[in-house]
């Protein structure tokens, strides 16, 4: 009954009866071709309202949320989602606005859009930016495709390859792969940071650029960044950036200084717009000087002397690479996102890099001395940072899974786990500057107990969770009896 | 601090604990000059929730109109407000991507629930966790047809010119970086619609799919049954293009045709999303059950826990980027989680009774509409086709001036087709159940005082 | 941990900064003599914005709700609150309206009052309503205090008395009591009617009025109203009713053609306005011709000729008994009463009646055939019904309280219990109309698990609940070592 | 059927259950002339969830303003938006009081909390759970003040000229009931306080209390402290009257004078409550330990489980309706739960140091507002007492005629003091942090031209 999915509610008949217009009559549809109309009903729910309101308010329990929990999942920023936020991108006038609606009716909107345009520049560094990509993966494959319609407007056709550390997320090569390239892997190093040797190697006239993320997904700052830069400038490929990691260095440092050609953003992560169980994000792009014309559309721009607003579309910027959305990509993302940076402002921001890191940094000297490995103890953590429990693994029989189904049952979120793949039973934890210093206490005193579990009583932590709404779930009967619509018999 | 929680001995307690003396020596990795840039000083001072949530909302204020009769691909329709005080109860709205199973089971079951009712309105067997929008999902549909299509070694797809032309451009940025090739297929100028005369020519060549967007563009129907056996006839494999509103009255793909359509896709934004300036949209992504393993996205899969209880979790994950990498099927990594919740909810409380009524209000609205308008001197119907719930007209005058004209009243009038299809003087004019007698009648007073 | 107090999570010196304007300086305060200057600052919780949000969301999971549970809970009228009519009463309109603004600005929300008025009369057969009380309470008072001004007005000042049959809620004679009242309670007969003999007796010329609900709290329709009115109108007296139960007899029966002179109503109840733990309500009162004088103010008037809307206050009925509160009561109660009026309409408003009954017969009628003891047998059930668990509390030591605690066990809310008094160990159960068949059914399953439990396995049942965030709690401790305040150490 | 679930299937299993033909003979009981009126013919057809919510939005929209000073109890202050999106989650929305304790820990725990916060604000000992508003909640103190002043056997109470008039009238119908009286102080027409020489006439009889409105409805501050001590003197208790807001930068009733108030209530609106057309709002209600059993309303306790775990209950039921009838302190029998909820995480939210910054801008801009109003001809301060953040103005013409025509104006100018006063030409006027300069600006220019 828990489990009792909406189509089981449903009893024939049965309506949320205010919801819908009266029926129409058959002959209000007459001019649609019978062979055109459908001839059965389809199988949706047939239920009250009340139904409707308890199931997914009670099914809504059986998640942890931001919300409710600290949620330490590496490279995802899990940071508090400001309310205000929602409310200001709900607010009527934004909410029905149609996407298409005359630029008479939509300047308040492209004010908020031009800002954030703005705004991004400068946290960035970079010379222009669109806000379009309706994700992070979409950002990452805008920025492949400027760097392809690049190289082609210069007819620089041999150059079929993108560069990729091993350590990367697994959309930078997929996004290469979507943007037609080949992809190489570089290795990284014991230290976390590229292998440089190995990139210089690697680099050459069919080098069409290089994708990284810095801080590097290894949880700490490539320190040979500039070097990486020269040399793949040198053999005429670009710099694209991963903005997965920009929480670590807002204020800090700018990937346009860093010397990189263009970036990705996600909102949804250092901007705090919620992760909505999976979405949606924003992917916004910046660009250096030799990629503005490049950037997708359509972008905001303003009149100089009228201060009007307008679009930039493919027909004021033919070298786009185009539309990525039927539309304009994810505005109510992107509102939500100029809340926060209008909340925040230049400290703000600024701050946001400073108390991510030094979270993640007491964090990690926290865990370390109750016995935690770090993957690179000898750096400084970024925003986030890598434990390795091989040691576990091999003494207690308990890996990185079971130590993260079990930290459920502390009421902790698992940090990410397995990744980045390079270090094997791994932990990728970023607390955010948004959580409280008793809130990683809780996570640490958590952790702890689980050691002593992994000791004296490890059933305990391999058989776990226990207090969920489910216990461990067969994987592979999923993947192999697959069952991914309900049906009635 | 905004949103930041330490107060001065929190942070002395942390350095402490870390060993530095102060916040800035945790950055000492990074190239001293390399942080010049960094003091952000174009950004303005912060604010709090209360200016910027006035500056916004004195924005929201000036987008705000009378009337709309804008569709094009995206339609605005009432929204029960239970499904976004449910979808933004913060256990949706701030959770992520349920990589911990046990502790999502809400959003799992949520996508679980999702992925069969669009299967149950497409008439197909099996569905993603959704994916960008309508028009993106095109792009992942053709570029799946070209894995799913083995009998095909084309990378060129048929697209007609009736499609949504921002379906056909998005769809073009994405896919031609993988030199793939949208061979147009004309519509009937007169009827508005794909005739089977006009993909005659393309007969015998080797092409992995035939695009089908019912309705077109136009709002036409298309004589979907013709179409699609034309195709599969022809060796290609079918990708419908649809309306999820029209579903609930409409012959579902899966039933096009003796076989069906093999993809589809379409804008989920009518069920339950607000039009919001064009998004966060979803869009919808079924397939027959033998090409699973070449849809991409997210796909939640039924099984059990080791109790034998009932649970679900992600599956498929072979296909995807952070298993697969340079070798997946798609970049995409998220779904569209938050506007897919607010539609299964929407869906559950319209039910299939419901959702028909809204689609037969909206077809029944714009009839009543373009019989309004064409009674006016020198409007007409711009196609014969039978259309769902939007219509082409042609004006007397140039489409763009009278569109304007009625803006300045307030009123968004429709869509120009003059850009898209050189049809100078033409409009495209939707309207839906949330249009009352009273506004077509607004609408076309309004039309007719612009015209005289 | 898990009940923690938000003052257990404040900090010196942190805050949800976002949220408040930048201090001001002394200067500014300089006006404010010293000696009225708070000398320390309030020990307020100091925390920040995710804490307070993670901190009211996780305890919002410890409540039963109507979103989340069945919740028979008799008199209450538990039934499904409209999200349509919550968002309707958040329209920013209304929500900004200041309650002193003119009636120029007024207009829209003076016309939502003025129908709801005439709904409202319309469908308890009264000649006039106001608005005005804020709770049932409230409604009661007032019409109390009507019938006092009534008899004041005539001069009939011996008039001292109110008659209340001993079924009644303990409201009604706490407000006769407050308004100046001797109360004088009339039995209730074997089959759950007034005593009419009892009540020939009582009355005299010191009645001045009969406070009584029909359908009453035994869960049955008083079958002899009319000589009831009769009897207390011949002796000069006033009938009042107290619109609990008008759930039960909407479109079926109304209260002015019952021959009541005074009613109030729980729109928080009728009206499917939210409970919100325990408030806010809404009271109106309605009245008969000769009560009309004596109305309480504001309420919205129209002008005839232009259809405009004013207020009518004490200026223009200066007989009324005046304001119940500073404004003119629960504008956003009534706002969401209005919209459900609306959504319901005329055949709506008769089905409540008809299924809320329907339900209840059927519950329990189930519930006798699996052994329930209903205390009025041989009685319909009106939306309500009362069963006696005596026999379970003598057989197995299993009282009612002890049933109630067992069916949070199995996500039930319990029933109201003890009450009304006269019948020992009783569960008072109203279903309403908007819960479905199969989650009565689900009630019923339960209540025959815990008979077989009381029966096999006492000590499961006289030991609940265990599943909730606490077990039993010490009342005695609780009312002995007050403690209502925390405090730190 | 709208928000009925059940199916003529289900009907009829049900009607079988119970034995019945129909549902019309569940009535049976009901003598059938008695049924006559009850076809409810006056009410109008049932409307969907989107007709009736586009009515009442064209409603509210006509009762938007520009700006508005209008104060007077009711103040409009930014509400964050957390603490509405958390009060009407449907677990605290939706629930009902407290009964069953177990399953009510989260309602029990935030009125405990509340409870807490008013006592700190107000320097008292305890609180209850609310009560309906601050106006009704003065009538319960009132009557509260006849029980617990044991030393005097009065039915009297004395109440200030300068307390809200609305205050005095609903506290008036409340307690004339029971024959209490309430006799009234007036205040000084010059400096718009009440001051301990108008209570001298007074001296040496029996009151049960003196009320003391801090600030007063003038938005003057009393010597608190002077009054309070002269009260004690002459064997009253204290009833306090403040505004939540204010104490955050004022001193607090419980340390007025030598020993503080006996009582205090106050409107709770300010704290997080929107207008809302004037409710529901809430009253709080404090006192010193001594008197919590003459407290009327609903009081939380912290108490343990069996298991010796904390958790909470209502307790001192005794003096409530529904164990003590007649003998009750009150007949109330709820408190104002959600809007308490709300106060709650709204002073939560803004914590000691951002209440007093929301006090300290509600003060410094309606001083501001004061001295730019003042610099126009013929318009004064009407008295010379400090005041907190509402000014009485004296005009140079008719106060109701200027703010008609401030209302053609779209700005809502503040209360006459015409018909409570007979200040016909003096009004009452309000700023708060949500006004910015530009604010009061253009408010001193649309009187500038009405008064020219």
């Amino acid at each position: 009954n828990e489990t009792t999915l909406i189509f089981q509610h449903s009893r024939p008949g049965r309506s949320a009866t205010a919801q819908a217009p009266k029926p129409v009559s058959e002959d209000q549809l007459s001019a649609i071709p019978t062979n055109l109309r459908r001839k059965n009903k389809p199988g949706l729910p047939e239920v009250s309202e009340l139904e409707v309101v308890r199931h997914y308010t009670n099914l809504s329990a059986k998640n942890f949320a931001i919300d409710k929990q600290f949620y330490p999942l590496g490279s995802c920023t899990m940071k508090y989602n400001p309310r205000g936020a929602n409310r200001a991108a709900m607010l009527p006038g934004f909410l029905n606005r149609h996407p298409l609606a005359p630029a008479t009716h939509s300047q308040g909107y492209l004010a908020c859009l031009y800002e954030l345009q703005d705004f991004l520049k400068e946290v960035t560094g970079m010379k222009g930016v669109s806000l379009a990509p309706m994700a992070g993966a979409q950002g990452e494959f805008a920025g492949v495709a400027m760097i392809r319609a690049y190289h082609e407007a210069r007819g620089d056709d041999a150059r079929t390859e993108i560069l990729i550390p091993e350590a990367a997320h697994g959309t930078n090569p997929a996004t290469a792969t979507m943007c037609g390239y080949k992809v190489r892997e570089v290795p990284v190093g014991k230290n976390g940071d590229v292998d440089l040797e190995a990139l210089k190697e690697a680099c050459g006239p069919q080098t069409a650029g290089l994708m990284m993320t810095n801080p590097s997904t290894c949880g700490v700052f490539e320190r040979q960044i500039e070097a990486i830069a020269k040399t793949v400038h040198d053999a005429g490929g670009l710099l694209y950036y991963d903005g997965a990691n920009l929480n670590a260095i807002l204020g800090k440092v700018r990937p346009g200084d860093m010397g990189f050609d263009v970036i990705h953003m996600n909102l949804h992560k250092t901007f705090a717009t919620p992760h909505g169980g999976g979405g949606p994000g924003a992917g916004p792009v910046g660009v250096s000087q030799r990629l503005l014309d490049y950037l997708p559309t359509p972008m905001a721009g303003q009149d100089e002397e009228s201060g009007d607003y307008h679009w930039i579309d493919t027909g004021t910027l033919p070298t786009s690479i185009g539309h990525l959305s039927a539309f304009m990509g994810n505005a109510g993302v992107l509102l939500r996102a100029y809340f926060y940076a209008m909340v925040l402002g230049r400290q703000g921001m600024i701050r946001v890099g400073e108390y991510s890191t030094l979270a993640a940094n007491y964090l990690l000297k926290r865990l370390e001395a109750i016995g935690c490995q770090a993957a690179y103890p000898e750096r400084r953590a970024s925003h986030e940072f890598i434990l390795a429990f091989a040691k576990q693994a091999k003494d207690n029989h308990v890996t990185a899974l079971d130590i993260a189904k079990r930290l459920l049952d502390y009421n902790q979120h698992a940090p990410t786990i397995y990744f980045p793949l390079l270090v094997p039973e791994c932990f990728l934890i970023e607390p955010t500057e948004t959580e409280t210093k008793e809130a990683m206490d809780d996570f640490i005193d958590a952790m702890e107990k689980i050691f002593n579990e992994a000791n004296t009583d490890p059933d305990t932590v391999t058989q776990a969770p226990f207090t969920q709404p489910v216990r461990r779930l067969d994987d592979v009967k999923a993947a192999k009896e697959l069952d991914l619509v309900w049906s009635e018999c | 601090m905004p949103y930041i929680p330490h107060t001065e001995d929190d942070v002395q307690a942390m350095l402490a604990a870390i060993g530095a003396d102060s916040i800035e020596q945790l950055f000492d990795e990074i190239p001293a000059h390399l942080k010049a840039g960094s003091s952000l000083d174009a950004l303005p001072e912060g604010q709090g929730e209360m200016e910027v949530t006035r500056l916004m909302a004195d924005r929201a204020e000036q987008d705000r109109f009378a009337l709309s009769f804008l569709g094009g691909g995206a339609y605005a329709h009432h929204i029960p407000a239970a499904v976004w005080e449910l979808a933004t109860r913060g256990e949706y709205y701030t959770a992520y991507t349920p990589y911990q199973a046990e502790a999502s089971q809400g959003t799992l079951q949520v996508i679980y629930e999702y992925q069969t009712l669009i299967a149950r309105l497409t008439g197909m067997d099996v569905s993603n966790a959704s994916v960008y929008d309508g028009a993106s999902g095109l792009a992942e549909a053709v570029l799946m047809s070209l894995r799913a299509n083995r009998k095909s070694k084309s990378r060129k797809v048929l697209v007609p010119d009736a499609l949504n032309p921002r379906y056909r451009s998005a769809c073009e940025a994405i896919v031609s970086n993988q030199d793939v090739e949208l061979v147009s297929v004309p519509f009937c100028t007169d009827a508005g619609q794909t005739l089977v005369d006009s993909l005659s020519p393309f007969a015998g060549d080797d092409y992995a799919a035939l695009v089908i967007s019912q309705p077109n563009y136009f709002g036409s129907l298309e004589d979907v049954d013709a179409l699609t056996d034309w195709a599969h006839a022809n060796g290609m494999l079918v990708i419908a293009v649809t309306n999820p509103t029209s579903l609930a009255i409409l012959t579902p793909p899966g039933e096009w045709g003796s076989e069906g359509a093999d993809v589809v896709v379409g804008e989920g934004q009518p069920l339950g999303v607000p039009l919001s300036s064009g998004g966060p949209y979803f869009g919808f992504m079924a397939c027959k059950k033998k090409h699973v393993r070449q849809m991409p996205g997210r796909i939640i899969g039924r099984t059990v826990d080791m109790e034998g209880k009932q649970g679900f979790t992600l599956t498929l994950q072979a296909r995807e980027q952070h298993i697969r990498r340079s070798k997946a099927t798609s970049n995409i990594c998220t779904n569209q989680g938050l506007a897919m919740t607010a539609a299964t909810i929407y869906v559950s409380l319209l039910g299939p009774d419901g959702l028909a009524s809204v689609a037969g209000h909206c077809h029944a609205n714009t009839q009543k509409l373009a019989d309004k308008l064409t009674a006016l001197d020198g409007v007409e119907r711009a196609f014969t086709a039978p259309v769902f719930h939007e219509v082409a007209l042609t004006l007397p005058q140039d489409a763009d001036t009278v569109l304007a004209k009625l803006a300045e009243k307030d009123i968004l009038g429709g869509l120009s087709l003059a850009k898209d299809y050189s049809m100078k003087n033409a409009i495209l004019v939707n309207a839906t159940e949330v249009h009352t007698e009273g506004d077509l009648d607004l609408f076309v007073a309004a039309m007719k005082e612009v015209l005289a």
